[in-house]
């Protein structure tokens, strides 16, 4: 018999899942060609009410249903970091939609929060069975999102994109955990761990390697990153909002625990690899990008290397350091895409640089926000991507790690450049561009209230959070 | 009696068959039957493992594992259904819009 | 005794008249101009007067007022140090800048910015009492480079002259080289004595040994201070700015290059007596960095047509001759004809001014002649000062320059002497070569009428004056009382020779403490007969130069033109004098203006760091752009670079394994 | 000695599958062979005493998810696939064999060091005593109540899987 | 009164800060913002002069200090305090920023909210650099400075504004993260950001590791600070964001942010490794003297006004920095001197330069010439300003020159004499200028017209005169306390190097070195 408090660990996922339900039912009572707000209301009640869930949760550490899910602050810690990105991009669909004529809304919110189940399952399950059927949902979902454009080749391919080579990811991941469970005999992250404190497996360094490859995928770190730019161009702009953050935080969730909880060895130096290809790589690669989201894509590439330099540096600083920086990191991305999918109008017709000449004048309110998520991006102080970067590369110097924290920090200041060229288009440049601007609609205003007072809280006080983050960095290492 | 090496080893060629056919075939469908041979090739791992740890785990897996492929399948075909609606080719050289 | 009132009366003069001049009227900025310095210098006789009545311990009179400049043990103040050679400086700054003064408002009557000139001519009175009073040296360089500034202002002052504003340009620059040297010879006083003030420099100096042989840390900062001095007395190599500086308005052409500023080198070295006492080679270098500049200039005022120009060079060799004074060490020779040659310098360019006003703004003496009729009282006044300079007797400049020839010769510097000696008689002759041709023979101007529009220097261009004419009595005073004082200025210091009791040598002596004073005792028989017959000697050739211009440009005035070709490059090598500025200019400015512009700025700066910080930005951008190829847009290739990090994934973990 | 046999023979069966799905340039070739390799598969998971799995995997593998694919193909009307630029035959031919040897030594070499080549399974213990081990029974009680949390959330999984199929497959009105 | 001089930093501090952000909600009347603006910038130079008031002079280490935690993970503090150095620092910059403001006041005609706001979160960040103690809170701010100013240049700039700005942007940015490098990889060895606590930490030895990245963390300071200053080869962004700017961004580029690096030069290089410091000191007063000749020279043959009198900077600020690593009192004093007169001159002669663009639209030399004649009074201010940016005695610059000089000479003579020679070069490149520019008949008949200085601009260019004026006649003013806080740092930088000295015999400090810091300590002692 299953306790009742199980069901309280998995009540974010169960209201969610509900919900997403309820978006699926109610959606055939609704005018055929009319517009989709009130699905968009019901997802945002569902969010709302799955963070509320998650609030109650945090009464009832523990695992539950046989070991397969675990909830303690680092689960929770994850938990909010979803259901916020959710919330915000639900809120920043919620005109999306209409504008771009999206009719399958019904599908577009349910498959969001189905998602979000599958990134908080991700973040909170202890078995790699269902850390794996979890990672599907929200890949599969997210799969499917980007494809929602379904008059644009570009959705199209963006999803087939994603998806081969998802799918081709995940057999990798498979075959890890195919491997460890060789290794150990246990699927289980706590047994895992428990096998590998007093045993020595061979088998288990194939298997670490393998499974960073499938999650490396996920995470969009070098050198199997090469999806990302061609997703996020080809996707729409909240739903990349989604992807460049959601599944990008819960597989670093599942990543952290494969390669802390379980106490996996050997590494070191592929994480180390990985962390500067993708920095240097994401960097570089933005340089010369004239596409927006394509540009972002990149940066969320370097992003990925900067995380993974926290991941290098391990222990219980690099642990709460990585959180924190996906918490920082989510607020401010989800945030400058949410500008992105708002200025994109229908079609998405205006994503280059070209079309941002100007944009100080003719929005200023716009450009002075997504200014700040800029500026959050680029590491600058009172934004919640300065302390994330400060975090980070404090906690690899405290490690030792004194040449990768130095070609981090060269890293940010040339990803300044590129963050700094958008600026300069939307407030130096003269306007050129024909892009109308409308006015901010409630939905996303909202949204991009939540991700601003988050990214400059997470800037100013960030106290609270980091204690969060390192308070959670102890449970997963428990 | 079969050392258990061979069944990895049968399965590790099974799983490269996959990855070679991914990349070097064009027709995106075989593409995907490529996936399902890499996901063929871990299950026999599982299985495999099982035997050998006479524990049931791994067909458990390998159960959630043909689940997760079906649903992929469903998924990925009308995907390739849709990119074949706009672009009117299978060949997966083709499907490049999006890139650099 | 309030000293501090002195310079600051011109000071408020100058404050007041370049702040609110502009809507003053005409006579108010006379009155506040002349006002101020008047009281200056009727302040500076009640401070002679009370100097006199001070008992010789409370010699030098020093007054601090406060600390101007304090950092760590250094400090320097804002102080007054009056002993008998500052109060010599004092009286005869005070009393010539006032007569130079009030010569001013005649010559500057018609001209445009009558308040900043006068506004100027104050604030280079304040910077020069400055100079003189100061009671250390960082005073005294604010003076120093006060008065540079006010010559920068003043030499310019018809900025819409391109020659004038490039005149005040050469003259600030080239005193800031000298500068350099005397800021360094600060910076060695501070390093080694700790301090700038001179009472408590003088002892810490005095300690020091004499320096021959060995050239130390004293030979050294006398040789820097001499560089300084260069600058502002236009000394060999510095000196070319003083001719061009004669772009400036001529009284102040008298005042600052003249009488005042241009003496400030011989000032501080005199003041540094201390100094060279001890570096001998320091000193020595002052006696022929003088001499050499003395006849140098004379040689090349000897060829020069320009009125001012002849004055200027002339200016140049009589500071050789104060330079070479200080360097035999008789300082109380340089500073007597410091005064002297205030006196009748003064009056040479007033008198110089008062021609050239008198014609309506021409300079060049070839388009003079015979102008004694036309000006007598300036041609009686430039008569005295002409014999002044000449070295005849009684002429104050007799007194003082034969007192430097006999010292050169009677320390040792025969050579100097020799070449002082021929100086005299060319000073002689190219002074009257100018005198000749400037008073006597026929007027060679163009017509009366055509004067008025045809040589018009002066930028104003008010100088409509018809024939030549007397200048107004506001000038003509100031030089009548400049050629008194240019009579019998010499005559305080007549020496025991002569059967003088030389005044000036007791007064000034205690400050030097007379270490190279002419011999008293048993020599002084002998000494004082050869002495006379040295002086016979200069006079002598004074009046050689006197009867070879009487020949040359009286007598037959045909003949020079027939001697300068004769002469072919030589002449025009020394009309242009010897081409130093072009010197100048190819060696240092053109080099170093095209090392700037096209090494330094297109070169370093715009080539190689702007373009490897440009370039490495342009080849961020290639690497960006080759690397964005791995993003062909091809799944196939996508999963080529997943398998590839997936192999070497798998081949680092197998190995790490294995391992 | 004779599963040994037995598995050389459906590995045999399995690798010349694969191979020719690779191989093979119309989809429709390439989706019978690997109809070839999942059936040498089912009988190589009976080798190991997997029954379930193996009935699974004709039944839902072999049976349905290929039909789906089959069909699709026959919907698209896919042809032989074209030549197209990114062919590189040395590539091809030379690392093709070299990617799946290397992986196999790879795996060799670690089961090797982890001795898993010493541990013979399968043949005729595993298939006797098959009432204990991986028959639907056990299977059944593991899967409801270990596992059940992840076998509810592949209904989910489904879900998500049918209401893709429907909105991107679905005609664009 | 106690809270208040608890309060007083942060009061400073914040005040434009809140000004911006009122700003933000104000109605688009370009009047108005101006109005509020110049209030917002005159409240907060009347709060800061509560600074010099209540200093207490003879007292050595940090007033007003203001110490509470911010953010306890990791350790930062909200820690705010002054010295004679850094006050004076604080008191530039509330005084330039009234000036600014009304050198902006029709110049910027656009987008006019915008740019004041940006110019008060820019003095906000200023202020803040001068007084944290805290090394986090340091780079905090320092960065903070950082957009602001780029903003500036890029939105209100002219030409080639977009590669000034971003060139800017990229050589502080790039400079920067090295030093934060630095920063952190002193948290992570001792636990703190405290400025005091971990200067005493290293002084005590009590920093693992310190003495084998000594070198690297002093590099990584010094290289932020060299670009801000900017030493000589890192100079070139200067002279492109100088012509570019709008004036008001020049006069608080070159009046204050560059004053930063210098600043963090004394403060932390010095503070913190007193030893590497003066290891590194020849080759780095290599680059002042290096940067002081060329940047005079190159500023010499510059065809356009701005970009000649960026180029001074370059001269000016290398002065500042040969003072500062001569490690004499008097070369200290002076560098002091030396940041708070460039950014009078300097800021002075950027406003003059703004005037007439105003008019002009233009910066070339060639298309000026005789405008002495036209706007007297303007020639007149620009003469003063000239000459004291010059180094003319009793006017500001020759303090600051001549103690550094001096100063320079008594650490080694070469130093000195090298030096030196800016005394010439600097006569030589202004006043060339000032007569291509002004004298002469007008040239450009598009001259001829020009109106001379209004009241708004003269109200602006007055009290700069009068500051240059009153630093050069009575610098005491100044000196009276810059003197002890630089006695105080000297007395902890030599007994730093001579700790390390008795650790390591044989080590290279110079004899005359020690006599000198030690006869300055006694006399400060002694007073």
């Amino acid at each position: 018999m299953i306790p009742a408090v199980d069901y309280i660990r998995i009540l974010p996922e169960l209201v969610l899942s509900i919900f997403g339900i309820i978006v699926m039912m109610v959606d055939p009572v609704l005018p055929e060609q009319g517009s989709k707000k009130p699905l968009g209301i019901v997802a945002l009640v569902g969010t709302l009410a799955a963070l509320a869930a998650t609030a109650y949760q945090t009464g009832f550490y523990g695992e539950a249903f046989y070991h397969m899910v675990r909830v303690d602050t680092f689960s929770v810690f994850f938990h909010v970091v979803v259901l916020m990105i959710a919330l915000v991009v639900i809120l920043a669909s919620y005109d999306y939609l209409d504008v771009q004529s999206i009719r399958a809304g019904g599908e577009y919110y349910a498959l969001i929060l189905f998602g979000t189940v599958g990134m908080m399952l991700m973040s909170s399950a202890i078995e790699l069975v269902l850390i794996f059927i979890a990672l599907e949902i929200s890949s599969i979902s997210t799969y499917i999102l980007a494809g929602m454009r379904r008059r644009a080749a570009e959705s199209a391919e963006a999803s087939l994109k994603y998806f081969l080579l998802g799918s081709f990811a995940t057999a990798f991941f498979l075959y890890g955990v195919a491997m460890i469970y060789g290794a150990t005999g246990t699927t289980n992250i706590y047994n895992i761990a428990n096998y590998l404190h007093t045993q020595q497996s061979t088998l288990a360094y194939l298997a670490v390697g393998l499974m960073f490859v499938g999650l490396g995928f996920k995470v969009a770190s070098a050198p199997f990153h090469v999806w990302t730019p061609d997703v996020y161009e080809g996707s729409p702009a909240p739903v990349v909002a989604l992807m460049s953050t959601g599944p990008k935080a819960a597989a670093f969730a599942v990543l952290l625990r494969v390669l802390f909880a379980t106490g996996a060895p050997g590494w070191f130096w592929m994480v180390w690899v990985s962390a500067v290809l993708s920095m240097t790589l994401g960097n570089i690669g933005a340089l010369v990008q004239q596409n927006v989201k394509r540009l972002l894509a990149y940066s969320s590439i370097a992003h990925a290397g900067y995380l993974l330099v926290a991941f290098a540096a391990g222990r219980q600083v690099g642990i709460s350091a990585a959180m924190f920086y996906a918490a920082s990191y989510a607020a401010m991305n989800v945030g400058a895409f949410a500008v992105v999918s708002h200025f994109a109008s229908a079609g998405e017709k205006y994503v280059t640089l070209d079309d941002y000449a100007g944009l100080g004048r003719r929005s200023p309110v716009l450009a002075a926000i997504l200014t700040i998520f800029l500026l959050s991006l680029i590491g600058i102080p009172v934004t919640g991507g300065f302390f994330a970067k400060f975090y980070v590369f404090s906690a690899a110097l405290q490690s030792n790690l004194v040449w990768l924290t130095i070609i981090g920090v060269i890293n940010s200041a040339i990803a300044a450049y590129y963050y700094l060229r958008i600026i300069v288009y939307m407030y130096m440049r003269d306007e050129r561009s024909e892009a109308p601007v409308a006015r901010i609609p409630v939905g996303l205003g909202i949204g991009l209230a939540i991700s601003l007072v988050a990214t400059i809280y997470l800037g100013v006080l960030p106290g609270r959070v980091l204690e969060y983050a390192i308070q959670g960095a102890q449970d997963l290492l428990k | 009696m079969v050392p258990l090496s061979y069944y990895l080893v049968l399965s590790a060629i099974l799983f490269g068959c996959g990855v070679a056919g991914f990349l070097i075939k064009r027709n995106i469908i075989t593409i995907f039957l490529s996936i399902e041979l890499m996901l063929n090739g871990v299950n026999l791992s599982f299985v495999a493992f099982a035997a050998q740890l006479k524990s049931l785990d791994g067909h458990i897996f390998v159960f959630f594992v043909m689940v997760v492929a079906a649903a992929e399948a469903a998924v990925g075909l009308a995907i390739i259904i849709s990119v074949f609606r706009t672009r009117e080719t299978l060949n997966v050289d083709r499907v490049n819009l999006l890139k650099l | 005794m309030h000293l501090w009132i002195i310079p600051l009366l011109p000071l408020a003069g100058a404050a007041i008249n370049g702040l609110l001049g502009k809507r003053f009227a005409r006579g108010l900025v006379t009155t506040i101009a002349l006002g101020s310095t008047a009281l200056a210098f009727a302040m500076a006789l009640w401070v002679a007067a009370q100097f006199a009545g001070l008992p010789p311990d409370q010699i030098p009179h020093i007054e601090r007022y406060a600390t101007w400049l304090g950092a760590g043990s250094f400090s320097a103040d804002f102080g007054i140090y009056l002993d008998q050679l500052s109060l010599v400086m004092l009286l005869v700054v005070t009393g010539v800048g006032f007569l130079i003064h009030v010569y001013s408002v005649g010559y500057m009557e018609h001209e445009g910015g009558y308040y900043r000139y006068f506004s100027y001519l104050n604030l280079f009175m304040f910077f020069m009492l400055t100079l003189v009073l100061a009671n250390n040296y960082l005073l005294m360089f604010v003076g120093w480079e006060g008065v540079g500034l006010a010559s920068y202002l003043l030499i310019g002052f018809w900025f819409l002259k391109k020659s004038a504003a490039d005149a005040g340009k050469k003259a600030f620059i080239t005193n800031r080289v000298g500068d350099f040297g005397f800021l360094i010879a600060l910076f060695l006083l501070i390093k080694h004595f700790g301090t700038l003030q001179y009472d408590s420099l003088w002892p810490l100096i005095g300690k020091y040994p004499i320096e021959s042989g060995a050239a130390g840390l004293l030979t050294a900062i006398g040789l820097l201070m001499l560089v300084g001095a260069t600058g502002k007395s236009a000394q060999i190599p510095l000196y070319v700015w003083l001719p061009d500086a004669m772009e400036g308005p001529t009284p102040v052409s008298a005042l600052i290059h003249a009488a005042t500023m241009v003496t400030a080198g011989v000032y501080m070295v005199a003041r540094s007596h201390l100094v060279f006492n001890r570096a001998p080679d320091a000193a020595m270098a002052v006696a022929i960095i003088g001499t050499l500049t003395a006849i140098f200039a004379a040689s090349i005022g000897i060829v020069q047509t320009d009125i001012k120009k002849v004055l200027a060079y002339s200016t140049i060799s009589q500071l050789g001759y104060m330079f070479m004074a200080c360097g035999v060490l008789d300082y109380v020779g340089g500073i007597f004809h410091l005064v002297t040659h205030a006196f009748f310098k003064a009056l040479l360019f007033l008198a110089a001014g008062s021609v050239i006003h008198g014609l309506g703004g021409e300079q060049d003496m070839r388009n003079m002649g015979g102008l004694r009729k036309h000006l007598p009282y300036t041609f009686w006044c430039m008569t005295i000062a002409t014999f002044a300079i000449a070295g005849l007797p009684p002429f104050a400049g007799f007194f003082s320059k034969d007192r430097i020839l006999w010292s050169a010769w009677s320390n040792g510097y025969r050579s100097l002497w020799l070449i002082g000696v021929i100086t005299a008689g060319m000073t002689s002759f190219y002074m009257f070569r100018l005198w000749f041709l400037t008073f006597f023979g026929d007027y060679r101007g163009p017509n009366p009428e055509a004067a008025g529009h045809a040589h018009d220097a002066h930028a104003g261009g008010s100088h409509g004056h018809g024939a030549p004419h007397e200048s107004p009595m506001v000038m003509v005073v100031p030089l009548i009382i400049l050629a008194l004082l240019s009579f019998i200025g010499g005559w305080v210091g007549v020496p025991h020779s002569l059967k003088g009791s030389d005044h000036f040598d007791a007064f000034l002596s205690p400050v030097f403490h007379a270490p190279a004073a002419p011999a008293e005792g048993a020599q002084e028989q002998g000494e004082s007969t050869t002495e006379l017959a040295f002086t016979g000697i200069s006079v002598s050739i004074a009046l050689l130069g006197f009867l070879s211009a009487w020949w040359l440009y009286y007598k037959r005035p045909e003949l020079p033109g027939r001697m300068a070709k004769a002469a072919g490059g030589l002449y025009t090598f020394v009309l242009d004098k010897y081409k130093v500025d072009e010197l100048y200019g190819a060696v240092f400015i053109q080099p170093l203006i095209a090392l700037s512009l096209n090494v330094f700025w297109k070169g370093i700066d715009r080539g190689l760091i702007d373009g490897a910080v440009d370039g490495s930005a342009a080849g961020a951008r290639e690497v960006s752009d080759e690397m964005r190829q791995m993003q062909s847009g091809n799944i196939r290739s996508y999963a080529g670079w997943v398998a590839v990090g997936a192999a070497a994934v798998i081949a680092f973990m197998v190995w790490r394994g294995v391992r | 000695m004779l599963p040994l046999v037995l598995f050389f023979i459906f590995a045999a069966l399995c690798v010349g599958g694969a191979i020719n799905l690779l191989v093979q340039k119309h989809p429709i070739n390439s989706a019978l062979s690997l109809i070839v390799v999942m059936g040498s598969l089912a009988l190589i998971y009976l080798l190991l005493g997997a029954e379930f799995v193996a009935a699974v995997q004709v039944i839902v593998y072999a049976g349905a998810v290929m039909v789906l694919f089959v069909f699709v193909i026959m919907l698209l009307n896919a042809g032989v696939e074209e030549r197209t630029e990114h062919a590189s035959r040395v590539a091809t031919v030379l690392g093709v064999p070299g990617l799946i040897i290397g992986l196999s030594i790879a795996v060799w070499v670690v089961s090797h060091l982890a001795g898993l080549d010493r541990i013979a399974i399968g043949g005729p213990t595993v298939m006797n005593g098959s009432d204990v081990f991986g028959n639907p029974q056990a299977i059944g009680r593991l899967l409801f109540r270990d596992f059940l949390l992840p076998f509810e959330v592949t209904s989910l999984l489904i879900l998500i899987a049918i209401m893709g199929a429907v909105v991107l497959a679905r005609r664009e009105e | 009164m106690n809270f208040i001089n608890n309060n007083i930093l942060t009061i400073v501090i914040f005040l434009p800060l809140a000004g911006a952000i009122l700003l933000v909600f104000f109605p688009r009347r370009h009047r108005d913002i101006r109005y509020f603006a110049l209030a917002v910038s005159l409240i907060t130079l009347l709060a800061s002069l509560h600074l010099p008031w209540y200093l207490v002079r003879g007292q050595s280490g940090f007033q007003f200090e203001r110490n509470i935690p911010w953010i306890a993970h990791p350790n930062i503090h909200y820690h705010l305090g002054i010295d004679g150095i850094s006050m004076w620092l604080v008191i530039l910059t509330t005084f330039l920023m009234p000036l600014c403001v009304l050198i902006s006041w029709n110049s910027i005609g656009d987008r006019v909210k915008e740019f004041f706001i940006l110019m008060l979160v820019l003095e906000s960040a200023m202020i803040g650099v001068f007084v944290a103690l805290d090394l986090f809170l340091f780079y905090f701010f320092w960065e903070a400075t950082l957009i602001p100013m780029a903003l500036i240049i890029g939105m209100y700039g002219h030409g080639r504004k977009i590669y000034a700005s971003v060139k800017f942007f990229l050589y502080t940015m790039i400079a920067s993260v090295f030093m934060l490098a630095a920063i952190l990889w002193l948290y992570a060895r001792t636990g703190s950001f405290d400025f005091v606590t971990i200067q005493s930490m290293i002084q005590g030895g009590q920093v693992p590791g310190f003495g084998n990245a000594a070198l690297w963390l002093f590099l990584g300071f010094f290289v932020a600070f060299a670009v801000k200053v900017p030493l000589f080869p890192l100079h070139t962004w200067l002279p492109d964001a100088h012509v570019e700017a709008p004036t008001a961004g020049s006069v608080l580029l070159a009046g204050v942010l560059l004053k930063m690096g210098t600043y963090g030069l004394l403060r932390f290089n010095l503070g913190l490794f007193p030893d590497q410091a003066r290891r590194n000191a020849p080759w780095i007063i290599a680059l002042a003297i290096i940067g002081i000749i060329y940047g005079a020279l190159v500023a010499m043959v510059q065809p356009n006004i701005k970009r000649l009198v960026a180029y001074t900077s370059v001269s000016h600020l290398g002065f500042v920095v040969l003072g500062i690593f001569s490690f004499t009192q008097l070369g200290m004093d002076g560098a002091v001197y030396q940041m708070l007169s460039h950014g009078i001159s300097t800021g002075a002669l950027f406003m003059l330069l703004g005037m007439v663009y105003d008019r002009r639209h233009t910066y070339d030399i060639n298309e000026y010439g005789g405008l002495a004649t036209p706007m007297p009074v303007y020639a007149t201010f620009f003469a003063f300003i000239m000459l004291s940016s010059v180094g003319l005695p009793l006017l500001n610059g020759f303090i600051g020159e001549f103690l550094v000089l001096s100063g320079a000479f008594q650490a080694r003579q070469l130093y000195g004499i090298l030096a030196a020679t800016g005394v010439i070069w600097s006569a030589c490149y202004l006043l060339w200028m000032y007569q291509r520019v002004f004298y002469g008949a007008v040239s450009n008949p598009a001259n001829n017209s020009l109106r001379d200085l209004d009241a708004r601009e003269r109200v602006s260019l007055w009290p700069l005169a009068i500051a240059a004026l009153v630093m050069g006649v009575a610098p005491m003013l100044w000196l009276h306390s810059i003197d002890p806080a630089v006695a105080a740092t000297l007395r902890q930088f030599s007994s730093a190097v001579q700790a390390h000295a008795a650790h390591a015999p044989g080590s290279l400090v110079r004899a005359d070195f020690t006599r000198n810091g030690m006869q300055a300590l006694l006399q400060v002692i002694g007073r």
